[in-house]
């Protein structure tokens, strides 16, 4: 067993003069940055930035291009089919709402609803739970197997007519098992529905495949693959975007406009206003650049292993209580594991383990109502990436040890 | 490693395993209940006040470490105290939590452990809640006073 | 007559191995990077980047730090008066979206009108444009004086009781003149109405100071400061935001949420949704050091000399139709002009430029509706930077007068 | 600097500056207008087809050199042509422009001015604009014909 990790090297907040002791679990929140990455970013930034899509000169058409190959890169990435379309927008977040203001939100009317399910993030709950407030519509909520995953079933149960969307992540970012997502877009599109799958957790770890998949809309955010903040994707296959009106109104958007009437352009730039932030798809692109050249079969049997090994690790430790125990049923390990220990509130955790350089999450990981339907008001997650190794776990247990020894108390009646 | 140095102080733990204060049964004349958005912490702090002092002083609720040491040690430092000098009782622990306590810090002694909390910013509030609850409880009188 | 500016080696772009003739006058389009704020956003990617504001661990509680820190940095350059608050955004065209959705729209009605000013940009125009479809009311327009400046008594005029907001441009993208606009601020709160100040190109030449200017918003975007793409700012006075929506939605963003409703938070992180663009907001803050470092009153008039000049160099060649001739009662210079080539079309004078090595932009500039009431499709425009220099402009009217002699054709009637 | 060089080569400018078809007058039986959005560019192709051949052609607008160019070297290409023949013709500089002209190049030359602009990629639509509204032009039709 490695010690550690064979990429750990390639991120330079482990180097000596920053944070070698560093034991980073949080990669479900922001992925390190490699250097490669940052290298690029820095590069175009001193020596290529300049305004994309608007100018006629050499560098603007540079910068263009690299919009433009950019694109092409994301859509590989994702297997997009031909013909879909990417749009650049500022993450996952601001994705989800472009497709419930602009797809669903003209189509909504009393009668209507839109299914979800009860692992969501309140990125992929609130813009929906604001439509259905507007339009005194039906938000229902699709419910969990046993094993943390969405129950098909039943959330087919919960599709009618009256449907206008299907939106559930690829993988939760409180319990990490990947959602049965071909399935559940099959049962939708049977009847009619189209299907958004927020992608944020799933894009690190395996290869995403929108063309088997078969989603109407994917989302993700950059900084969850390795890449900067301020950029993420929207994926629409087919014609989905030409019959959505813009969101954000601004420059470049439009074919003609006078101060009466503007007209639109049709292309994913009609979802791109203003400036485009081209060192955020630099550094985007050079992220998927980066994983690819690692491969994904290395990257996922790196992370499986790690997982297994966590999940093991953590089923020893008679104090911690995971919110969902491991099931041997379900086919895929999770990237993360989110628990509580026994009489130890998740902050004091936290800051314990940070006291000891080990960086966890600790809170409802913004996805309030999942905890309540636990029962609980927070959780420590533990998530795991590239530069992890069997040793950050063993150092992840004994803190928690530690933890336990300190802070357990027994609760009052 | 040295698991009482930094942000968990004797004191505090102590505080913590044994809290002063915690799920005590009192008569209620004042309440009021405080969360902490980041980490989830809810704290309810319960009061009696009668004659112009706190005669009692409780808290409950699911909260962290640092949450139920300092609600603890506001129950040892308020109790029996004239309503009149709250005010000036609480000022020396919230200023000393947000490091803004100027002077000599022996005269605040007994508050030792609150005072390391200012160099963790993200549990400054934690810390604070207890005391800010307390602030909204005594002000509640109209719909709590029994 | 220094020949290159005392700031230009800050700028990597003109280096020996990148691009040493770069002759760069589109500067009001986006500001080329000094080294600087490219150093600090590399830094932060190496060896500090993390999610802010939901980690309880010392990296994330830095990065947290890096924000809150990099919005009083920003309050403190506009001398945004206290107890107003500030968002950071995607950029001047998300603020300005946020504004028209969340200010004005939930008191629009048949009977309101907006005024903005014919001179705005596409992102000061099509967000009230769209409200006011919807809502079939009036979208004013207030006229210019013949010194490329908004004409204060007319819009006055235009001002009533269903005024719901003016929203007008500090220094317009295609003319470059300085608006009045702290007297129209108080024309406005006259009639209890607010305003919003789009100062995407005011931010750059000289110090904003919001305090003076007394208006209810003010945007901008840090790429046209000097900084990065992706990372704008929206400033709100008093407490404009809590009486406001949120308008993108997503996690960091309530109190508490269940299934069936949520309860935002009261703060400028309602407006900042899912994961802060740390990396963006410090290069912005990297470049107000930047600027401040330099100091103000130098750059103020290295612009001003270096705009006296282009706009006299200019008026010399007599195949140069400025857009609007420079008017010597208008007190500030314009730190840009816009200008045609007689009988030449504005796309061929810039490519040709290209070719010369000198970047200007040509086209509409995201002001369509200004160009038709010029009477044109386009025109040319060279804008001024901190790297610039007299000897740019010598550049630009040699290559001028090249283009002029290359393409110049007489129209048929 | 050698002007003649780069995008804007002799015979490119040879047309520009002496436009064929530019602003002609003739009995327009299909027109259409076109326009790139980038540059603003606007041009208006004007055909008489009768007979099955294009037995006239015309275009006016506002336009740069590369689209005046282009224009008017396709009034010189299509001028006579059966309308049968067409869509090949107007293949070979229209791939060129895109840089997909895969054949041998001599048997193009007469475009190999146009053959650069594959190279300046912001101007590639300036040179299809007219070709593409020709083939508008000539499928208008049903709205067009006197
Ligand atoms: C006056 C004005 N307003 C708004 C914008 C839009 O800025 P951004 O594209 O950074 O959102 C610009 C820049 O293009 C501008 O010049
Ligand atoms: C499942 C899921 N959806 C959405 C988001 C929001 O992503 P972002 O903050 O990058 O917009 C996250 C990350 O926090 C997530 O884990």
């Amino acid at each position: 067993m490695a010690t550690t990790s064979a990429w750990k090297h390639d991120f330079p907040i482990f180097s000596a003069n920053a944070h070698p002791k560093l034991c980073y679990l949080d990669s479900a929140a922001t992925c390190l940055t490699p250097k490669h990455v940052a290298d690029a970013m820095y590069h175009y930034q001193c020596y290529s930035h300049a305004n994309s899509h608007k100018g006629l000169y050499q560098l603007s058409a540079n910068a263009t291009e690299l919009v433009e190959k950019g694109r092409n890169k994301v859509a590989e990435f994702l297997n997009a089919p031909t013909q879909s379309e990417l749009v650049f927008t500022s993450g996952t977040t601001e994705s989800i709402n472009i497709v419930a203001n602009c797809f669903v939100a003209p189509k909504m009317n009393r009668d209507a609803n839109i299914v979800i399910s009860s692992a969501e993030h309140h990125a992929n709950l609130l813009p929906w739970q604001e439509i259905c407030r507007l339009h005194d519509a039906e938000l229902r909520i699709a419910p969990l197997t046993l094993s943390g995953i969405i129950d098909t079933k039943a959330l087919d149960l919960l599709l009618d007519n009256n449907t206008l969307i299907v939106a559930i992540s690829h993988v939760s970012n409180v319990l990490g098992f990947i959602n049965p997502v071909a399935e559940i877009c099959q049962l939708a599109h049977k009847k009619g529905i189209a299907v958004l799958i927020d992608g944020a957790q799933a894009v690190a770890h395996g290869n995403v495949n929108i063309a088997e998949i078969g989603c109407d809309f994917y989302t993700f955010s950059a900084h969850k693959l390795y890449g900067p903040t301020g950029c993420g994707v929207l994926y629409a296959k087919g014609d989905h975007l030409s019959h959505m009106p813009p969101y954000i109104l601004g420059g470049g958007i439009i074919n003609k406009v006078t101060f009466q009437e503007a007209e639109y352009i049709n292309s994913p730039l009609k979802f791109e206003p203003g400036s485009h932030n081209v060192v955020g798809i630099v550094g985007l692109v050079e992220a998927i650049d980066y994983l690819n050249d690692i491969s994904w079969f290395d990257i996922t049997r790196h992370i499986s292993d790690l997982s297994t090994y966590l999940v093991d690790k953590l089923a020893d430790l008679d104090f911690v209580k995971p919110l969902l125990k491991h099931n041997c049923n379900v086919q895929s390990l999770p990237s993360l594991v989110s628990f509580q220990l026994e009489g130890v509130h998740a902050h004091d955790v936290a800051s314990l383990l940070d006291s000891e350089n080990i960086a966890v999450r600790a809170g409802h990981h913004c996805a309030q109502p999942l905890h309540q339907m636990f029962g609980v008001h927070s959780s420590i997650r533990s998530s795991l990436g590239l530069y992890n190794s069997y040793q950050d776990i063993d150092r992840l247990v004994i803190a928690l040890n530690n933890a336990y020894q300190l802070f357990a108390i027994r609760e009052l009646e | 490693m040295n698991t009482t140095a930094g942000l968990y102080q004797k004191v505090l733990l102590e505080h913590h395993k044994n809290p002063l204060g915690f799920h005590n049964k009192i008569a209620i004349t004042h309440s009021a209940t405080g969360a902490n958005v980041v980490c989830g912490d809810e704290i309810t702090v319960e009061v009696n006040i009668t004659a112009g002092k706190v005669q009692e002083l409780a808290f409950l609720g699911d909260s962290c470490a640092i949450c139920r040491a300092s609600a603890s040690m506001m129950c040892q430092h308020l109790l029996h105290q004239p309503l009149s000098q709250i005010a000036n009782l609480i000022k020396v622990p919230m200023d000393l939590i947000k490091g803004e306590y100027t002077a000599a810090v022996n005269s605040a002694e007994c508050f030792s452990s609150l005072a390391v909390i200012k160099q963790y910013p993200v549990r400054m509030q934690c810390a604070l809640l207890p005391w800010q609850t307390f602030i909204s409880a005594i002000n509640n009188k109209n719909e709590q006073r029994g």
